[in-house]
């Protein structure tokens, strides 16, 4: 039990957050997290609102703009506490990009139109960033707003938009100067979705599932207000938000979750033999070295938060977070196809009707969908390089 | 001559970006293709000439199948082309011909399904419970392969339309089609040889049909990097992309190697399982699919998409992984110093 | 303030480079380093406060340990550093002074040996039979862990040069000494501690020692890769140079943050086994081995020669990797819900 | 049995091979080459003189040029079973690199007085090629070569001569053009190890052994006639010539032996509760992931065989073949380290020694030098860089 967390302090605020999901976390939402990967937003807005009723919608928030002023800690234990308990995982978009955004680089006026909504679970964002031709080199992308009296018009395609078509509002990277050198003529807009001249496309990923979108900007005339923080310095907090979003993504909670989900799959799944796949030597050997990485990985998360508790702002060591996090979210998933075997490759007919067998409900369609963990929010490529260069000095 | 119209039949018969960018609607088999396949002959690679068919070596079969999993086709291909001729062996005498004829002419088609009688074997010769599922899309018939604890694996044969079987629709992973079968004292004929041997056959065949997934992949992925340009230049310009498609090279040159080692050892062997089959197996559940994962990392995010075919040659190879023997199963096969000593004839 | 001058002292008094370049002639202990380090202090840091020792938490013990990896020294201070108040502690009251004193002073130096009758336990409570090697080298105590078959393992503690033991030189793999002991009816002092949890002890060391080394010859590939050009350019330069270094960085990240968790969680159990030892030791039996392999391939030839750091650094975790349990059975103590559940205090 | 080589002649060959090994193998060689990495060449030479005099010294050699004449599944099959029995390796640098350099590219002269010493055993080569500052990237090698009336004189200094000190001779890649560009002034000569003005360093590594050498050569006079073919063509020499190497040192019959070797170390040596290895699942799960791997390996070596059976020079595919069995190679030993635990890590006193438990005699060292085969002979990292620009066409 030898632990950071284990002070009489920390033990009774974790008994407090887990009697508090207990009792509020309605069922269907831990089963919809627990079968599914692309939760509606009813289940999340719903959760979300009840967190926020508690005080809890915005953890990582500064107090005064709806944080909870819990340390790093209290933090870590609550996001673990979600996560064992299979509650919906809040909103990324909002809560960890569009909202950080607004509150570091956003006006006053933004920061109270928008905020309510993102802490309430009432309104949705997504994120406009990548075009056709500029996935992990942003620098490169041609969607432009031209100033047009009190408004900007906006042009162009984005892709890879995650739960655009859930979404009430875009943040939105676009060139406002053609003069500049790449990165210093970009800036950051928010963009109702529901504004004409947008038409939003699906696009299906290989887990049948639909949660990423392309879009296309016809003319969109976006009010003056709707510009985040000053022209051309869109780049700037564009780096800054994704290195936010590499710390979020070590998962190490959500990624404990599915190793002990992956023990009582073991537990209740026979092999050929009949009997459950954990009397396997082979089986617990592959378990035991799967949760010896992850010790791995949570200690280097640990430590992250240790040195945020002493003040430091989480550099690029984030990036072996962000790498080491998702070749083991992969990993977990492999495992799991692994131990199902046949059970894994046989669906429901029809189109998105996942797994026929239940016990392989969830595990298929995330490891497939998982094959982006690796990719998006800078690929793993892009973490290497930016060790190499930002700490290595290569 | 034969490999190449199977190429120009499958780049002039929905190619697999027409099938893929519509994935969609559904992965379903055009309705006349197993007709076409008959009238190129193609059915009766595996039929002996005393019966009309071609009897084409296991080299032919498995390029052929090759060919089949580079384009992601749908149709069963493999069941006919690894199994005919061993269950046209197996029947009485005087049905050879008839199902020879039809076989060939595309009348009769073939599925595979195991059938593990969790407690014990099943009350006398009928069969009963539920099977895993079926593999051959569209089957008429079926070869069952009955697991008996203590007994080995016998095999039996029935059609789909008698009596004592229900029927579910299913798909696998990568969208071709599965039946799952529930057997109600149905009462096959049993044919007299090894269950165990029909399943290293459609082992073998699910090798040939994941190599030629990752080579469609490879070819695929390679044009595109070779295109996409990033930070001012072709992503194939980049060290690590060249390195990784190195990487991915190597373990689709060995993949290569294995189909062909395992033709060469199936016509030495007359058709019977083969030494390196387990080694071919296991080796396809962990490095060819890993090496289909990294096609896709390489590829980024399209790498992810239904209309991209990455994502399906993914899915089929881990189908194949998973069927026939998974990869744990296939090392349980192996003894080092046997396999080592076996397969190249030094023991 | 300890560590800057652990690390001064280490740095003016036969650095790596002077020890390695001469390796053939054999990696001896400087003769007086050791009574230098219980001059400074470092002897003590493992003795309580009320033996007139400096109970030093376990972020400093296991930090100094990092910096004696670091630089490949031959001294046992792990042994010292992890042991000496367990020892104190089981001792009679009369004689814990004196041994506080004579430890302090470098007179009385501790080594570790386990003893695995094969054949049951041994007769009474003398002590029989060959052992493994012992750790830390130059000792004139042991203390031994004797694994009873379903007894556990028991803690005994002997004088080197008393009756019953007949000793014999060796070297571990990575040049430190080494010596294998014959136990003869050698009646030790049986004491009041349990051997599992020594093992662990020493375990967490080497946990330290080998992050260390990892750490030195990352640092030393690094430079050596920033001023070493080819093909016109500094290695560093290449991507997938840059690349492999990152993927070792990440794994020298996750080393030093397990080492940081192991001294919080043995300061917070008050010097007991930790719960994520197993771990630890199973994730250096593995990834920080295998990052230290890929600095050697990174460096080229020279990463292999006796006269350059890293093939020590890489012998020494080898070295590490080995001793108080090895990767299986570090795994084998590992059940994932009762490790994820407990670990973080969330049980 | 099914097998390529599963035919009545060459089951028949086999049994030759095989009984003229087991009749003239001196058993002390077998003990030497299992337990040993670096051969004296007292050994290495009787056997070859031994394998000679029986007409197969040579077999990869034309049979105009003291070869056998076999084809390349024979020549497979005489390699795998002097690996089974344990016969020293033949010497590499005079079978596999100066012979066959000597014998494409070399006078008849040359050839007259060079290739009995190599066929005999009674006459051993090292390779000068590496430079301190010139490793992977040869091009950049600043030895030189000046013509001195009919002598040539050489000054330098190379490096990574394996076998330097027990070698008569040495072929030496030297500059004797500087005015065009890098690869085109490099020429290749006979150096007499004798001849003064040469002295060698001895190079330890890390399993404690004396294998290679560095060399400073300080005007080493050279007969004209030792020039090897044209003058200014060592660049196509070489290059050729690691070409040959990269296909040997796939080295699967002796990984087969290896394997072999693991399983019955597995079988004798006991793990912590007593047992022999083998009866743990996990190792027999470890070592058949190791079997399917190398039969992977080596169907890619029959199929390369298979087209060289059908007459085509194996070409950049060979590539394939070093980066994968050097890589097999070293999970062999890495294996057969974690099965012996504490028995590989302690050695006997006085450096050189070796394991004290003679169950880990041969492992250790070999697991040790073994970090060097993706190292040599080109490095796996030239190999991908090969394969993706010369067969990928990127």
């Amino acid at each position: 039990m030898a632990s950071l967390f284990d002070t009489s302090e920390l033990r009774s605020f974790r008994a407090e957050v887990r009697a508090f999901i207990h009792e509020h976390l309605p069922a269907e939402f831990a089963a919809k997290t627990r079968a599914g990967l692309h939760l509606h937003r009813d289940v999340v807005g719903r959760w979300q609102g009840i967190l926020n009723r508690r005080g809890w919608g915005a953890p990582h928030w500064p107090l005064s703009a709806g944080g909870t002023g819990w340390d790093t800690y209290r933090r870590y234990i609550f996001e673990e506490e979600c996560a064992l308990a299979d509650a919906p995982p809040g909103d990324v978009l909002g809560l960890f990009l569009a909202g950080p955004m607004l509150i570091a680089a956003g006006s006053e006026a933004q920061r109270t139109r928008y905020l309510p909504g993102i802490l309430a679970g009432c309104e949705f964002w997504c994120q406009g960033f990548s075009e056709p031709n500029a996935g992990s080199d942003l620098a490169s992308l041609k969607t432009t707003a031209r100033r047009d009296g009190d408004h900007w018009v906006i042009n162009g395609q984005k892709t890879w938009l995650t739960e655009g078509h859930q979404a009430d509002l875009m943040f939105c990277l676009a060139r406002t100067d053609d003069s500049v050198k790449p990165q210093a003529g970009l800036s950051q807009f928010i963009v109702d979705m529901k504004a004409p001249g947008i038409s939003l496309q699906p696009i299906l990923t290989m887990d049948e599932g639909h949660s990423v979108n392309a879009v296309f900007l016809d003319n969109v005339r976006v009010p003056g207000e709707n510009l985040i923080g000053e022209p051309n310095r869109g780049w700037t907090y564009a780096k800054e938000l994704l290195t936010r979003e590499r710390t979020n993504n070590a998962q190490a909670p959500r990624t404990k979750r599915d190793i002990i989900a992956l023990q009582r799959l073991a537990e209740a799944h026979p092999g050929p033999d009949g009997r459950p796949l954990m009397d396997d030597p082979i089986v617990r050997d592959r378990l035991a070295g799967l949760t010896a990485d992850f010790v791995a990985l949570e200690s280097a998360v640990l430590s992250v938060l240790a040195d945020e508790m002493a003040g430091r702002e989480p550099g690029p060591e984030a990036s072996i977070l962000k790498i080491r996090g998702s070749e083991l979210q992969q990993r977990v998933t492999e495992t799991a196809m692994e131990l199902l075997g046949e059970a894994g490759v046989v669906l429901e007919p029809g189109y998105g009707g996942g797994p026929r067998d239940p016990v392989a409900r969830g595990w298929v369609e995330r490891h497939l969908f998982r094959r982006v963990v690796t990719i998006y929010a800078g690929s793993n490529e892009i973490q290497r390089t930016i060790i190499a260069r930002t700490i290595l000095g290569m | 001559m034969l490999l190449d119209s199977v190429r120009r039949y499958f780049r002039e018969n929905r190619p697999p970006d027409t099938r893929w960018a519509r994935f969609g609607e559904g992965q379903r088999q055009p309705p006349d293709a197993w007709r076409e396949m008959a009238e190129l002959g193609w059915l009766a690679l595996a039929v002996p000439e005393r019966l009309g068919g071609l009897e084409a070596d296991w080299d032919t079969r498995l390029a052929v199948l090759r060919e089949a999993g580079a384009d992601g086709r749908p149709e069963p291909l493999d069941v006919h082309l690894m199994l005919s001729d061993l269950l046209l062996r197996c029947l009485p005498q005087g049905q050879e011909e008839a199902t020879a004829a039809a076989i060939m002419a595309g009348d009769m088609r073939v599925g595979v399904v195991e059938l593990r009688p969790r407690a014990g074997p099943t009350g006398g010769n009928a069969l009963g419970g539920e099977s895993g599922p079926v593999y051959g899309a569209g089957a008429s018939h079926l070869l069952v392969l009955v697991h008996a604890p203590g007994r080995g694996c016998r095999l039996a044969w029935t059609a789909v339309e008698g009596p004592g079987l229900s029927l579910q629709q299913g798909r696998f992973l990568d969208g071709r089609g599965c039946l799952t079968v529930r057997f109600n004292h149905c009462e096959p004929r049993w044919l007299d040889a090894s269950g165990h041997h029909v399943r290293d056959l459609m082992a073998a065949g699910l090798v040939a049909d994941c190599t030629g997934a990752l080579d469609g992949a490879f070819r695929q992925t390679l044009d595109y990097l070779k295109q996409r340009r990033q930070f001012g230049r072709p992503l194939s310009d980049f060290q690590v992309v060249q390195h990784g498609m190195a990487e991915v090279f190597c373990d689709l040159q060995q993949a290569v190697a294995l189909t062909r080692r395992l033709a060469r050892e199936m016509n030495a062997a007359q058709g019977s399982a083969c030494d390196s089959l387990p080694a071919a197996k296991a080796f396809l559940s962990r490095r060819l699919l890993r090496g289909l994962g990294r096609l896709i990392q390489l590829s980024g995010g399209i790498g992810m998409t239904e209309e991209y075919p990455l994502a399906h040659y993914y899915k089929r190879a881990q189908t194949g992984a998973a069927l026939f023997g998974d990869r744990g199963e296939q090392l349980g096969r192996i003894s080092p110093v046997a396999t080592l000593l076996g397969s190249s004839g030094c023991g």
